[in-house]
C-alpha cells in the first residue's frame, strides 16, 4: 500500500507539469492586448502599455513567460488581479472556506439522498420503486442548478423569508447562522448532485447483485439484507466513491452560478467576475487550483479504492 | 476436533435425500414463457452421488439452482410435483425457511471459483459468515472453525491464509475454500456445479479427490454437475443424462458406460476421443444442441439421431422405467446399442519401434517448421518507475521441428507457455531469442513485408470461435479478409472465393453475408479454420481449436481437421491441454511444462510409455470415461500447484512437485535424453538416477496404472 | 502629455453601464458621474431614535471594490462609494445645482491666464479618525500621493503645491484650466484627504476626517463603518454605521432586499417595477447626465474610412433611431429622451437642436439613398456584454429599428475591458451602442468624445478641430456664462453633423426596505458616487 | 427501508440477457441490429424520450412555420406581459414574443448539442482510437494528455475557454467541446485496450492486416456502441451546460436565443415576474431527459450480450 501510494504521487508530478502547460496556454486564447488592460484600457497611455508589457514580461518569449510563471504558482505566487489590488493567492485563501462550506453541506445532502434512493432502486430493479427513483433523479440530473436555486430563493428567502437570501457567516462565527446561510446552496447543489450518485449507486448495486459472489452468498443462506448490505453494497460503492471524489473536487473548484446568484463569496463568484473582465491571472489561478484540488482528492480517492478494493491495496 | 457424524450418514440408503419428481423450470422471455427444464425426477439417496450430465443448454445447471432454490421467483417459475428434501417439501416452505435450510443442510459450489468468492472480503471471513447464519457461535469461534475448515480441505497455514483476500488464491486453492465454506455446516447434500471445468487436469484430480474423502467423512449426498462423462465415471454412483432440458437417461453409473440405453448417451460416449481409435474419424453426433425456443415436439433429439424414425418425431416422449435404469426413447425396447469401447482399444497398442539412444534433436528429416532455442520472456514492470525489475520466461528454450503433412501436439496446462509458442512461431508475438524456419525462410528475421509474405504460409486457429471472429464484420468479410489483404481480391471474386471455403470447411456457401452471432460455437470454429485456409498456407497452427466446444462437436470439428489435413497435405501444430485429443489426432507429441519441453516423442509412445514424471502425472490426472478401469487405477495425483512462472524453481522445473525427485533435480537442468522407443525427454531419472539406462518407464507406468 | 487631464479619467469611464447579474465591470471603464438634477426623495419619517442601528448597504463589492482603501492604489472609480463616507474631500459638489461646495476648504481663488493658480482656504476644525489635526500639510501629503494614482490622472496639471501656512495651500497649474481641476478635487477619490499616520497602512486600515470610521473589512463580504462623533459637520448622520455588505449587481441585490437581508441596494432599471410594486420597498430615482448612445466609426486604424464618414449616412441613423420607444422600454419611460449629449438641466444643454431629428424612417430612408446606399448597408455593432442586460436590450431595439430602413446591424458583444483594445485598438466592429457616461463638469462631455487629445475620438476617426477649439476655450475659462456658451455651441455643432445618436438619459435608482429605512436621502447620482445619507434614518 | 427483496432481475426485465444469465443456455439467435432495434423500441422511457427529440426536433427545424413572430422582432406586444391569446408564452422586458423564442431556441439549443458532440468526437475518436491501439508512447503520452484535461472540472474549464475566446455561440460550442474531449477519449481508448486483446484481432494480424486497416474495419466498428449510448448522454450535458454558459452570458448573443438566454433573460426580471422562468426550464428539462432517456435505452439495448465484443 505505502508503495502504492508513493507510486500515485510521483505520478502526479508530471500530471501537474502538464496540467500547468495547460493553464499557461489559456493566457494564448486571449485575445487583445492584457497590457492595454492592465495599463488602464481607454485610459492607456503607449509608454504605460509599454511598461505594463515589461511589468508582465509579455515582452518575453512565451517559454520564458511560462518559466516566470510556473516559478511564481509553485511557490505560491499565482500573480495579482489585473483589477483589483490582492494577490490571487490571497483572495483565494479567504474565499476558500466559502466554497470548503458550500461543497462539503452539498456532498452531504448529495450522499444523504443519493444512497438510500440508488440502493431502493437497485435492490428491486424494475419495480415501481425503482421506476420511481430512476425517473426523478433522471429529472433531477436534467434541472439546471442554477434554475433551482433560483427558485429555491425567491420560495425560501423572499416570500417565506425562513432563510437569508445572500451571503455567508463563517463556521467560527456562528454555526447556526453559517448553515442557515447554505441550506439553499446546499439544496440547489445536492439535488443533482444526489440525482447523479443515485443511478451510479443503482446501476453499481445491479451490476454487483449479478456477480457470481452474490450466488455464493445467497447460496450460503445468508439474509438479503446482508447479501445485499454486506456483500453486494461494499464492492459497489467502489465506483461511486470514485465518482463522488471526483464530483466534489469538481465542487470545490467553484460553484459559479450558485455563487452569483446566493452572493457567495467564494471562489466561483471570485471566478466569475474573473471571467467577465477576462482577469487572466484570476482565471489561471483559480483554474490551477481546481485542478491541484482534482489532483490531491484523486489521489485520497485512490487510496480509498484500494482500502476497497483488496486487489489494488495488495496487488 | 472431530466432526459429528451427521444423522443421515446412518440411515438406511433407500430412504432418498432429494427427491425430485417432474421439476418445471419456466423462464418469462419475449418469446414467451420459456421451459429450459422440463418433467425432470430424480433421487439422491443419502450418502449418494449423483451425476447430473449434459452439454450446455441441457438445463442441468437450472435444475440444480431450482434445487437449492437459487431461481428467483422474479426471474423464472419453478414447478414440480415432488421436490423433497428429506422428507420436506422444498416449494411450500417461504423465503425464511429455505434460507436456514441453504448453506446449513444443503450447500452449493459453483464452476467459476474466480468470481464465487467476493473480492473484498476475506477467505475467513466469508467461510466464518457461514457458520455464524447458521449456528450461535461467537465470531472467535467462527473463526476457528473457518480455518479447521480450510486446513482440512488442504491449504497449507490455514490460519495465516484465513486472512488473505481471494485474488491471493488460486484457481485450485479458491475452489478448496468454496467447499470449505459449502462443507463448514455439514450439510447433507452438496450440490457441486461444475466445479472443476475451469480447472487443470491435475487440480481437477486433487479437487475431485478431496471431494471423495470429504464425503466419505461427512457422508453427505452429492449432486454432480458436470459436462464430462469422464469426471462422472471417476465419482458418480447415479448418473442423470440431460438433453434439451429432459432428463433422457437415468441410470447406475456402470450401466451408462457398459450399456447405455438412449442413442444421445451413446452418441456423447462413442465421440470422445480417448474412445476412438487414433487416427480414425470421430463417431460424431450430427447437428447442433437447438435452442430453447426451437426445442422439437416430439423426441428432442430425434433430428440428430442415426436411430430416428418417424414415430420419434410425432409427440413429446414419456420416460420409460426398466428397472432401476429410466429412459426417454420411444424405441428404447428394440434398440441395443454398442457399449464402450474403452477397454478393446488399450489392448492394441503398437509395438515400439526401435531408434537411437542417446542425446540429441527430434527433428524430422523434412522439417517444413523448424524451432530451435525459442524463449520469450515478458518483462515486469515495478516499482516507482514502472522499471523492468524482472521477466517471466513464458517460453525458455523450446525447440522442436513439424515435417510435411505432419501433426506435432503440443501439451500442457495454464501457464506453461504452450500458447505463448504458438505466437512465437508466426512471430505475432517477438521472440527473445532463438530461431524459427518455415521452409527454408527464417521467420525471425524476416522484416515486416517479408513477414506479411511468410503468413500466408502459416496460418493460425484460435481456442475461443466466439472471440476470434469479429462480431461486426460478416462471414464474407471475416474470411474473404486475407484474400483482399494478401490477394487483392474484392466484391464478387471475393465472395465466390469465400463460398468456395465455406463449403470446403462443411458450411453452406449461402452463409456468406451472415454475421458470427448467427453461428454456434462448432460452425465458428469451422469459419476460422475457413479463414486461416484461405490463403493455402502450409502450416496452420491450431492453438486449443476444440476445447471450448461441447463434447459432440468438438469430434465433428476435429474430423473436419484431420480430413483437411489429408486433402492439402497440411502441416499442424496442435495446441491442447487435454492429452487424449492430442494422441488422437497428433503425429508426435511435444509437453510442456513451465515454459519448457519435458517430454517429446511418437504420441503413441507418449501417450502409452510416458517417460518423463510429469507426463505420467498428466496422464494419470485425465478421468477415464469407465467406471471399471477409472476407479480401479492407482492415480498419480500431483501435489500443489504449477509455481510462478516468476520464480521458477532451479534445476528441473518439475522437481518440487515430482515424486521421484533426487538431488540433482534441485541443483541442475536436466539435458534432453533420447530414450530407445525416440522419445526425447529431458529427466534426471533417465541419466543420473537409478534407473540410469534402465526402464524408468515402467517405474512411471506401474505408478500411472497402466491405462 | 495631456494637458485636458480631467477629462482623462472620465473618458476612461465610457461606455457602459452596470447592470444584471452579469455586469461586474470593474471601475475604470464602468463609471460616471452625473451632472445631476433633482432626485430628492422624501419618505416618511419613522420616528424614534435610531441613532445606534446600522445601515445594511447591499453593495456589490466584488465587482465594484478593488480591495483596498488608498486613493494611490485604487483601481476603480467605485472605490469612491465606501471611501467617501470615510473620507472627507478638499471640496464638495452639489448635484442638483452644480456647483461647487465649500467642504474640507471654505474659500478657493483662481489666478493667472496661461498657468493659472488656485488658493485653497482650508477650515481649522477638522480632526482625523485618530485624532490627529488636519492642515494643509496634510491636505498637500494627501493630493500628492493620491496624484501617484495613474489612473487618477485629473490631477495631472498641478505643477507644485505650497503650503503658505497652516489653513491655506496654493496650487500651481501647468495650464489654464483651472476650473476642471477644481471639479477633480471636488469629485470622488481625487480630492480624498487621508491621515498623514495611515500613509502605508491606508491600503488596510483607511484613516480620514469623513463622518463614518472604519472598523473591518472582509474581502469577498463585506466593510463594516462605524459613525465618528468628531465629524467636522456634527449630527449630519443620525444611525450608527454602514454595513457594507455582498450582494451581486441585479436580481440578487434585489432578492436581498426583498428578503430582508439587506436595507438597502442600488437597483437595475428593469427592477424599478418590482420595487415599486413591493409594499415594502421604497426607491429613490435619481436623474443623472449619462445617457444611452449610439456611437460611430468613421474612420477604421488603417485610414479607411466607414460609411458612417457620410454625414447623411449619420443623419440617416438619427431619423431612423427610435428614441422615444428605447425610453419607453429600456428606460421604463424614467429617463430623459435625449437631443444632444447634456441634459435639459444643464447649462450647457442647446435648446434650440431639441428637435431637430424626430423618429422619420422614411427620411432616413431618403438620406441612404441620396448617401449612394438605397439597399441599405450592412455594419458590426459593438454592445458592452456579456450579459448585461439594458445594452443588449437597446443594441436589439436599435438592431429591429435599423432592419426598417435595410440597415442590416450585426450584434458583437464586447467584455468589459476588452472594449479599449477590440473596439477602439484593434478596431472591432463598426459603430458602439452603449452608455455614455456623464462628466460632472458639464464641458468634458463633449470633449471627451470629439475633443483633439480625446483617446476615444482619435481611434474612432471622430476628432473634431471644431470642437477641440471650443472646448479648449471652455475648459480654460473660469465664467460659468461663458463656459455655458462654448459648451453650447458644440452640442449644435455635434447636432448638425450628427456625430452621434444620443438617445437617453438614464436615472440612477436605489431601492430600499421601508421598514427599516427613513428619513430624507439624496440616490445616487452615478453608479460610482455614494449616495448622500445624511438625511437617513433608521427605525 | 425494507430488505424484504429478492435480488434478481425484475419480472419485466425477463428477457433474453437474464434468460441467459440464470440458465447458462445462450442466447437466442438474431441479427443484433434488429435485436438493438427491438429491444430500444419496447423499452417505453427510450421510446418517449425519442418521441419528444423528435418533436424538439422538428420544432426547430420548422421554427419559421411555428413562430407566431419574428424572434428578433422587438415591442411586438406590451413588454413583461403574461401569456395572453396573442402571446400564448407572454413577452420579455423589450416586446419579443417568448413563444416564438423558445421556438427559436431550441434551434440554437439542439445545434449546439449537436455541434458540440460532433466537434469532440471528430477530435476524441482519432485520439481515442490511437491512445489505446498504440501502445505505451503514443497511448500513454495522449492518456497522460487527456487525464491533465480530466483535472479541470468541465464547468470551470469550459467557462475559461469561452470568456477567454470571447463569448459567442460558436465559442462556447467548443469549449465545451473541449471538455467533453477527454472522457470521450477514455470511453474509446478503454473500449480499444478491451478490443486490441480480442482474438479476432490476433487473427486479422496473423493473416498481415496493417495498423490503418486493422483500426478502420476491427477496432472502430467494436468500439461504437459505448459510444453511440456516450453520444446521446453527452447531447444531454452539452444542453445543459450550454445553458450554463448562456446564462452567465457567455453562451449565445442577442439578438440570438437559446433557452439558457431565455432563463438568463428571465432571471434578471425574477422579482417582478417569475413566468418567464418556466417555460425555457420545461424546454431544457425534457430535452436532456429525453437524451438521458434516449441514452439509457441505447445502453440497455446495445448492452450486455448483443454486441459485447466477445459474444
Amino acid at each position: 500500500m505505502g508503495t502504492y501510494i508513493v507510486r500515485r504521487l510521483a505520478l502526479t508530478v508530471p500530471l501537474l507539469l502538464l496540467v500547468s502547460v495547460i493553464v499557461f496556454g489559456l493566457s494564448q486564447l486571449i485575445q487583445g492586448d492584457p497590457a492595454v488592460v492592465v495599463a488602464g484600457g481607454q485610459q492607456a497611455t503607449p509608454a504605460g502599455i509599454e511598461r505594463a508589457r515589461e511589468e508582465m514580461h509579455l515582452d518575453r518569449s512565451t517559454a520564458a513567460q511560462y518559466g516566470i510563471w510556473l516559478g511564481g504558482a509553485v511557490r505560491g505566487d499565482l500573480g495579482e488581479s489585473f483589477y483589483n489590488n490582492r494577490t490571487v493567492a490571497a483572495e483565494i485563501f479567504t474565499r476558500f472556506p466559502v466554497t470548503l462550506s458550500v461543497a462539503l453541506g452539498a456532498i452531504f445532502v448529495t450522499i444523504v439522498l443519493g444512497v438510500p434512493m440508488g440502493l431502493i432502486a437497485g435492490v428491486r430493479p424494475g419495480s415501481k420503486i425503482d421506476r420511481i427513483v430512476t425517473f426523478s433523479s433522471s429529472t433531477g440530473l436534467a434541472i439546471p442548478d442554477f434554475w433551482l436555486a433560483m427558485v429555491l430563493v425567491t420560495i425560501f428567502a423572499v416570500n417565506l423569508q425562513w432563510l437569508p437570501a445572500i451571503g455567508y457567516v463563517p463556521f467560527t462565527e456562528s454555526p447556526s447562522e453559517w448553515a442557515n446561510h447554505l441550506y439553499l446552496p446546499w439544496i440547489a447543489m445536492g439535488i443533482p448532485g444526489a440525482a447523479g450518485l443515485a443511478r451510479q449507486v443503482r446501476g453499481a448495486l445491479i451490476d454487483a447483485m449479478e456477480q457470481d459472489y452474490i450466488r455464493t452468498a445467497r447460496a450460503k443462506g445468508l439474509p438479503s439484507r446482508m447479501v445485499v448490505m454486506k456483500h453486494a453494497f461494499k464492492n459497489a460503492s467502489i465506483a461511486p466513491v470514485t465518482v463522488l471524489g471526483i464530483s466534489f473536487a469538481y465542487m470545490l473548484g467553484g460553484t459559479v452560478i450558485l455563487e452569483t446568484i446566493f452572493s457567495l463569496p467564494g471562489m466561483g463568484q471570485y471566478f466569475y467576475t474573473a471571467l467577465i473582465n477576462k482577469d487572466l491571472p484570476v482565471i489561471q489561478g483559480v483554474v490551477l487550483l481546481t485542478a491541484l484540488i482534482f489532483v490531491v482528492l484523486n489521489l485520497l480517492v485512490d487510496v480509498l479504492y484500494a482500502y476497497l478494493n483488496p486487489k489494488v491495496r495488495l496487488g | 476436533m472431530t466432526l459429528p457424524t451427521l444423522e443421515g450418514a446412518k440411515r438406511d440408503v433407500a430412504t432418498p435425500i432429494l427427491e425430485v419428481q417432474g421439476l418445471t423450470v419456466e423462464f418469462g422471455t419475449r418469446l414467451g414463457a420459456l421451459r429450459v427444464v422440463e418433467d425432470v425426477s430424480f433421487t439422491v439417496a443419502a450418502g449418494e452421488t449423483v451425476g447430473l450430465v449434459g452439454e450446455s443448454g441441457s438445463g442441468k445447471s437450472v435444475s440444480s439452482l431450482a434445487v437449492m432454490g437459487l431461481i428467483s421467483p422474479r426471474a423464472g417459475r419453478v414447478q414440480a410435483d415432488v421436490l423433497r428434501f428429506d422428507g420436506r417439501d422444498l416449494l411450500a416452505l417461504d423465503a425464511k425457511e429455505q434460507r436456514a435450510m441453504r448453506g446449513s443442510e444443503m450447500a452449493m459450489i459453483f464452476q467459476e471459483p474466480m468470481t464465487s468468492l467476493n473480492p473484498v472480503f476475506t477467505v475467513g471471513n466469508q467461510i466464518e459468515e457461514a457458520v455464524r447464519v447458521h449456528q450461535r457461535c461467537s465470531r472467535k469461534q467462527a473463526r476457528a472453525r473457518a480455518v479447521e475448515m480450510l486446513d482440512r480441505v488442504g491449504i497449507a497455514d490455514a490460519h495465516r491464509r484465513a486472512k488473505d483476500y481471494p485474488h491471493a488464491f488460486s484457481g485450485g486453492m479458491r475452489q478448496r475454500a468454496m467447499i470449505a465454506m459449502a462443507l463448514i455446516n455439514e450439510p447433507r447434500l452438496l450440490i457441486a456445479d461444475e466445479p472443476t471445468t475451469a480447472l487443470d487436469v491435475t487440480i481437477q484430480a486433487q479437487i475431485l479427490d478431496l471431494l471423495r474423502t470429504l464425503q466419505r467423512e461427512n457422508g453427505m449426498s452429492v449432486v454432480f454437475v458436470t459436462h464430462d462423462l469422464g469426471v462422472i465415471a471417476e465419482i458418480a454412483d447415479k448418473v442423470v443424462v440431460m438433453y434439451a432440458g429432459q432428463v433422457v437417461e437415468h441410470t447406475g453409473v456402470e450401466e451408462i458406460f457398459g450399456s447405455p440405453r438412449h442413442p444421445y448417451t451413446e452418441g456423447l460416449l462413442s465421440s470422445m476421443p480417448q474412445l476412438a481409435r487414433p487416427g480414425a474419424p470421430l463417431v460424431v453426433i450430427p447437428g447442433q444442441v437447438p435452442n430453447p425456443d426451437a426445442w422439437p415436439v416430439g423426441c428432442r433429439f430425434s433430428p440428430r439421431c442415426v436411430y430416428s424414425e418417424p414415430q420419434c418425431d410425432a409427440a413429446p416422449v414419456a420416460i420409460t422405467t426398466v428397472g432401476e435404469s429410466q429412459t426417454r426413447c420411444v424405441r428404447v425396447s428394440e434398440l441395443t446399442l454398442p457399449g464402450s469401447h474403452w477397454v478393446a482399444l488399450e489392448e492394441e497398442a503398437p509395438a515400439v519401434p526401435a531408434a537411437p539412444v542417446g542425446k540429441g534433436s527430434a527433428a524430422a528429416p523434412d522439417a517444413l517448421l523448424d524451432v530451435t532455442d525459442l524463449s520469450k520472456a515478458f518483462p515486469i514492470r515495478s516499482g516507482l518507475l514502472r522499471g523492468v525489475v524482472g521477466e517471466v520466461r513464458a517460453v525458455d528454450g523450446v525447440s522442436f521441428s513439424i515435417g510435411k503433412g505432419e501433426t506435432l501436439g503440443l501439451v500442457g496446462e495454464s501457464g506453461s507457455g504452450k500458447s505463448t509458442v504458438a505466437r512465437l512461431v508466426l512471430r505475432l508475438v517477438e521472440p527473445t531469442a532463438g530461431c524459427v524456419m518455415l521452409d527454408g525462410a527464417e521467420v525471425t528475421a524476416l522484416d515486416a513485408a517479408g513477414l506479411r509474405a511468410v503468413r500466408s504460409q502459416m496460418q493460425i486457429v484460435f481456442q475461443d470461435p466466439y472471440s476470434s471472429l469479429d462480431p461486426r464484420a460478416t462471414i464474407a468479410d471475416t474470411v474473404g479478409e486475407p484474400l483482399e489483404v494478401h490477394r487483392g481480391l474484392r466484391g464478387g471474386d471475393r465472395d465466390a472465393a469465400v463460398a468456395e471455403l465455406l463449403e470446403r470447411v462443411g458450411l453452406s456457401a449461402e452463409l456468406v453475408r451472415r454475421y458470427p452471432h448467427e453461428f454456434s460455437g462448432g460452425q465458428r470454429q469451422r469459419i476460422a479454420i475457413a479463414r486461416a485456409l484461405a490463403l493455402e498456407p502450409s502450416l496452420l497452427v491450431l492453438d486449443e481449436p476444440v476445447s471450448s466446444l461441447d463434447v459432440s462437436t468438438q469430434s465433428q470439428v476435429i474430423n473436419l481437421l484431420m480430413e483437411l489435413q489429408a486433402h492439402f497435405g497440411l502441416s499442424y501444430l496442435f495446441i491442447a491441454h487435454d492429452l487424449s485429443v492430442v494422441r488422437h489426432i497428433a503425429d508426435r507429441i511435444a509437453v510442456m511444462y513451465l515454459g519448457r519441453i519435458v517430454e517429446q516423442g511418437k504420441s503413441e509412445e507418449v501417450y502409452l510409455r510416458p517417460t518423463h514424471p510429469y507426463t505420467a502425472a498428466l496422464l494419470s490426472a485425465i478421468p477415464v470415461p469407465s467406471p471399471q478401469i477409472g476407479r480401479r487405477r492407482e492415480r498419480m495425483v500431483l501435489e500443489g500447484d504449477v509455481p510462478s512462472p516468476l520464480d521458477p524453481p532451479a534445476g528441473c522445473r518439475f522437481h518440487p512437485r515430482c515424486a521421484f525427485a533426487m538431488d540433482i533435480c534441485a541443483v541442475r537442468d536436466p539435458e534432453p535424453y533420447v530414450t530407445e522407443t525416440g522419445t526425447v525427454v529431458a529427466c534426471h531419472l533417465h541419466t543420473e538416477g537409478p534407473m540410469l539406462s534402465g526402464r524408468p518407464v515402467t517405474v512411471l507406468e506401474s505408478k500411472v496404472g497402466k491405462q | 502629455m495631456r494637458e485636458l487631464s480631467q477629462g482623462a479619467r472620465i473618458r476612461g469611464d465610457d461606455m457602459t453601464s452596470l447592470n444584471s447579474v452579469a455586469s461586474r465591470i470593474r471601475g475604470s471603464v464602468a463609471i460616471v458621474a452625473v451632472i445631476a438634477v433633482g432626485g430628492l426623495a422624501t419618505v416618511a419619517c419613522g420616528g424614534g431614535d435610531s441613532g445606534g442601528t446600522s445601515l445594511r448597504y447591499g453593495y456589490d463589492m466584488s465587482a465594484q471594490f478593488t480591495n483596498t482603501f488608498d486613493v494611490a492604489e485604487s483601481k476603480g472609480d467605485c472605490d469612491a462609494v465606501p471611501m467617501s463616507y470615510i473620507y472627507s474631500s478638499v471640496l464638495g459638489y452639489d448635484p442638483i445645482s452644480g456647483e461647487l461646495l465649500p467642504e474640507l476648504a471654505t474659500e478657493w481663488v483662481i489666478e493667472g491666464g496661461a498657468k493659472k493658480s488656485i488658493t485653497l482656504t482650508l477650515r481649522d476644525d477638522v480632526t482625523f479618525h485618530d485624532g490627529t489635526k488636519l492642515d494643509a500639510a496634510a491636505v498637500k501629503q494627501g493630493i500628492d500621493r493620491n496624484n501617484k494614482n495613474d489612473q487618477l490622472s485629473g490631477l495631472d496639471p498641478i505643477q507644485t503645491i505650497e503650503v503658505v501656512n497652516p489653513t491655506t495651500l496654493k496650487i500651481q497649474l501647468k495650464n489654464n484650466q483651472a476650473m476642471p481641476l477644481l471639479y477633480t478635487l471636488a469629485d470622488a477619490r481625487d480630492g480624498m484627504i487621508m491621515s498623514p499616520s495611515s500613509v502605508d497602512t491606508a491600503a488596510e486600515r483607511p484613516i480620514g476626517s469623513g463622518p463614518f470610521k472604519f472598523i473591518e473589512y472582509k474581502p469577498g463580504q463585506g466593510i463594516t463603518l462605524e459613525r465618528y462623533d468628531g465629524y467636522w459637520e456634527k449630527d449630519t448622520y443620525d444611525f450608527g454605521g454602514i454595513e457594507f455588505t455582498q450582494v451581486g449587481t441585479g436580481p440578487p441585490a434585489l432578492t436581498a432586499l426583498k428578503a430582508g437581508s439587506v436595507d438597502m441596494i442600488r437597483a437595475e432599471m428593469e427592477s424599478l417595477e418590482a420595487i415599486e410594486s413591493d409594499e415594502n420597498l421604497g426607491s429613490v430615482v435619481q436623474p443623472s447626465g449619462a445617457y444611452l448612445q449610439f456611437q460611430m466609426r468613421e474612420a477604421y486604424k488603417d485610414g479607411r474610412k466607414s460609411p458612417f464618414a457620410d454625414e447623411r449616412v449619420r443623419k440617416a441613423m438619427r431619423y431612423a433611431i427610435n428614441t422615444e420607444e428605447i425610453n419607453r422600454i429600456v428606460e421604463r419611460e424614467k429617463g430623459e429622451v435625449a437631443s444632444q449629449p447634456l441634459p435639459k438641466d444643464s447649462p450647457g444643454y442647446n435648446a434650440s437642436i431639441a428637435n431637430a431629428y424626430p423618429f422619420d424612417p422614411a427620411k432616413a430612408k431618403a438620406l441612404l439613398t441620396e448617401a449612394g446606399l438605397p439597399n441599405g448597408f450592412e455594419f458590426t455593432m459593438a454592445i458592452p456584454g456579456p450579459g448585461i442586460k439594458n445594452m443588449a436590450d437597446q443594441g436589439q431595439l436599435i438592431q429591429d429599428q435599423l432592419k426598417k430602413i435595410g440597415v442590416t446591424a450585426k450584434i458583437v458583444p464586447i467584455l468589459g475591458q476588452d472594449i479599449a483594445t477590440q473596439y477602439y485598438i484593434e478596431g472591432g466592429g463598426d459603430a458602439f451602442a452603449a452608455a455614455r457616461l456623464a462628466s460632472m463638469f458639464y464641458p468634458t462631455a463633449i470633449d471627451s468624445q470629439w475633443g483633439k487629445y480625446e483617446f476615444v475620438a482619435i481611434w474612432n476617426g471622430a476628432e473634431n478641430a471644431v470642437i477641440t477649439d471650443l472646448m479648449n476655450k471652455a475648459l480654460g475659462s473660469n465664467d460659468q456664462a461663458e463656459i455655458a456658451g462654448f459648451v453650447q455651441q458644440a452640442a449644435l455643432y455635434t447636432s448638425e453633423h450628427a456625430l452621434e445618436v444620443p438617445i437617453a438619459f438614464m436615472p440612477q435608482i436605489i431601492g430600499f426596505d421601508k421598514a427599516r429605512v427613513g428619513g430624507t436621502f439624496t440616490g445616487q447620482y452615478d453608479i460610482c458616487k455614494a449616495p448622500d445619507l445624511s438625511g437617513l434614518k433608521m427605525k | 427501508m425494507s430488505f424484504e427483496m429478492e435480488p434478481a432481475i425484475a419480472a419485466d426485465q425477463i428477457t433474453d440477457e437474464a434468460f441467459a444469465i440464470e440458465t447458462g443456455v445462450g442466447t437466442i439467435v438474431e441479427d443484433p441490429w434488429r435485436r438493438v432495434r427491438r429491444r430500444f423500441v419496447h423499452n417505453k422511457a427510450a421510446m418517449a424520450g425519442l418521441v419528444i427529440i423528435t418533436l424538439l426536433l422538428l420544432v426547430a427545424v420548422f421554427a419559421p412555420l411555428i413562430a407566431p413572430y419574428d424572434p428578433t422582432a422587438t415591442n411586438v406586444g406590451p413588454i413583461n406581459a403574461g401569456p395572453s391569446a396573442q402571446h400564448p408564452l407572454g413577452t420579455d422586458s423589450i416586446g419579443h414574443d417568448l413563444l416564438s423564442q423558445l421556438v427559436y431556441a431550441a434551434r440554437a439549443s439542439l445545434s449546439v448539442a449537436f455541434i458540440v458532440v460532433i466537434l469532440a468526437s471528430l477530435a476524441a475518436l482519432p485520439l481515442g482510437l490511437t491512445s489505446g491501439y498504440f501502445g505505451r508512447w503514443i497511448g500513454g503520452g495522449i492518456d497522460w494528455l487527456m487525464s491533465a484535461l480530466f483535472t479541470f472540472p468541465p464547468l470551470t474549464l469550459a467557462l475559461a475557454v469561452a470568456a477567454l475566446l470571447g463569448p459567442s455561440l460558436i465559442n462556447s460550442a467548443i469549449a465545451v467541446a473541449i471538455v467533453f474531449v477527454p472522457g470521450i477519449v477514455r470511453l474509446i481508448r478503454s473500449q480499444v485496450l478491451a478490443v486490441r486483446e480480442e482474438t479476432f484481432i490476433e487473427a486479422s494480424r496473423s493473416i498481415g492486416v496493417g495498423s490503418p486497416r486493422m483500426i478502420r474495419k476491427h477496432v472502430f466498428p467494436n468500439t461504437i456502441s459505448p459510444f453511440i449510448v456516450q453520444a446521446a448522454l453527452l447531447m444531454g450535458y452539452a444542453i445543459g451546460a450550454e445553458a450554463g454558459l448562456s446564462f452567465l452570458g457567455l453562451g449565445i448573443q442577442p439578438p440570438k436565443v437559446s433557452w439558457g438566454s431565455m432563463l438568463q433573460n428571465g432571471y434578471s426580471t425574477i422579482n417582478e415576474t417569475q413566468w418567464p422562468l418556466i417555460p425555457p426550464v420545461i424546454a431544457i428539462l425534457l430535452a436532456i431527459l429525453s437524451f438521458n432517456l434516449i441514452g439509457d435505452g441505447l445502453r440497455d439495448a446495445l448492452g450486455r450480450e448483443s454486441f459485447r465484443v466477445n459474444e
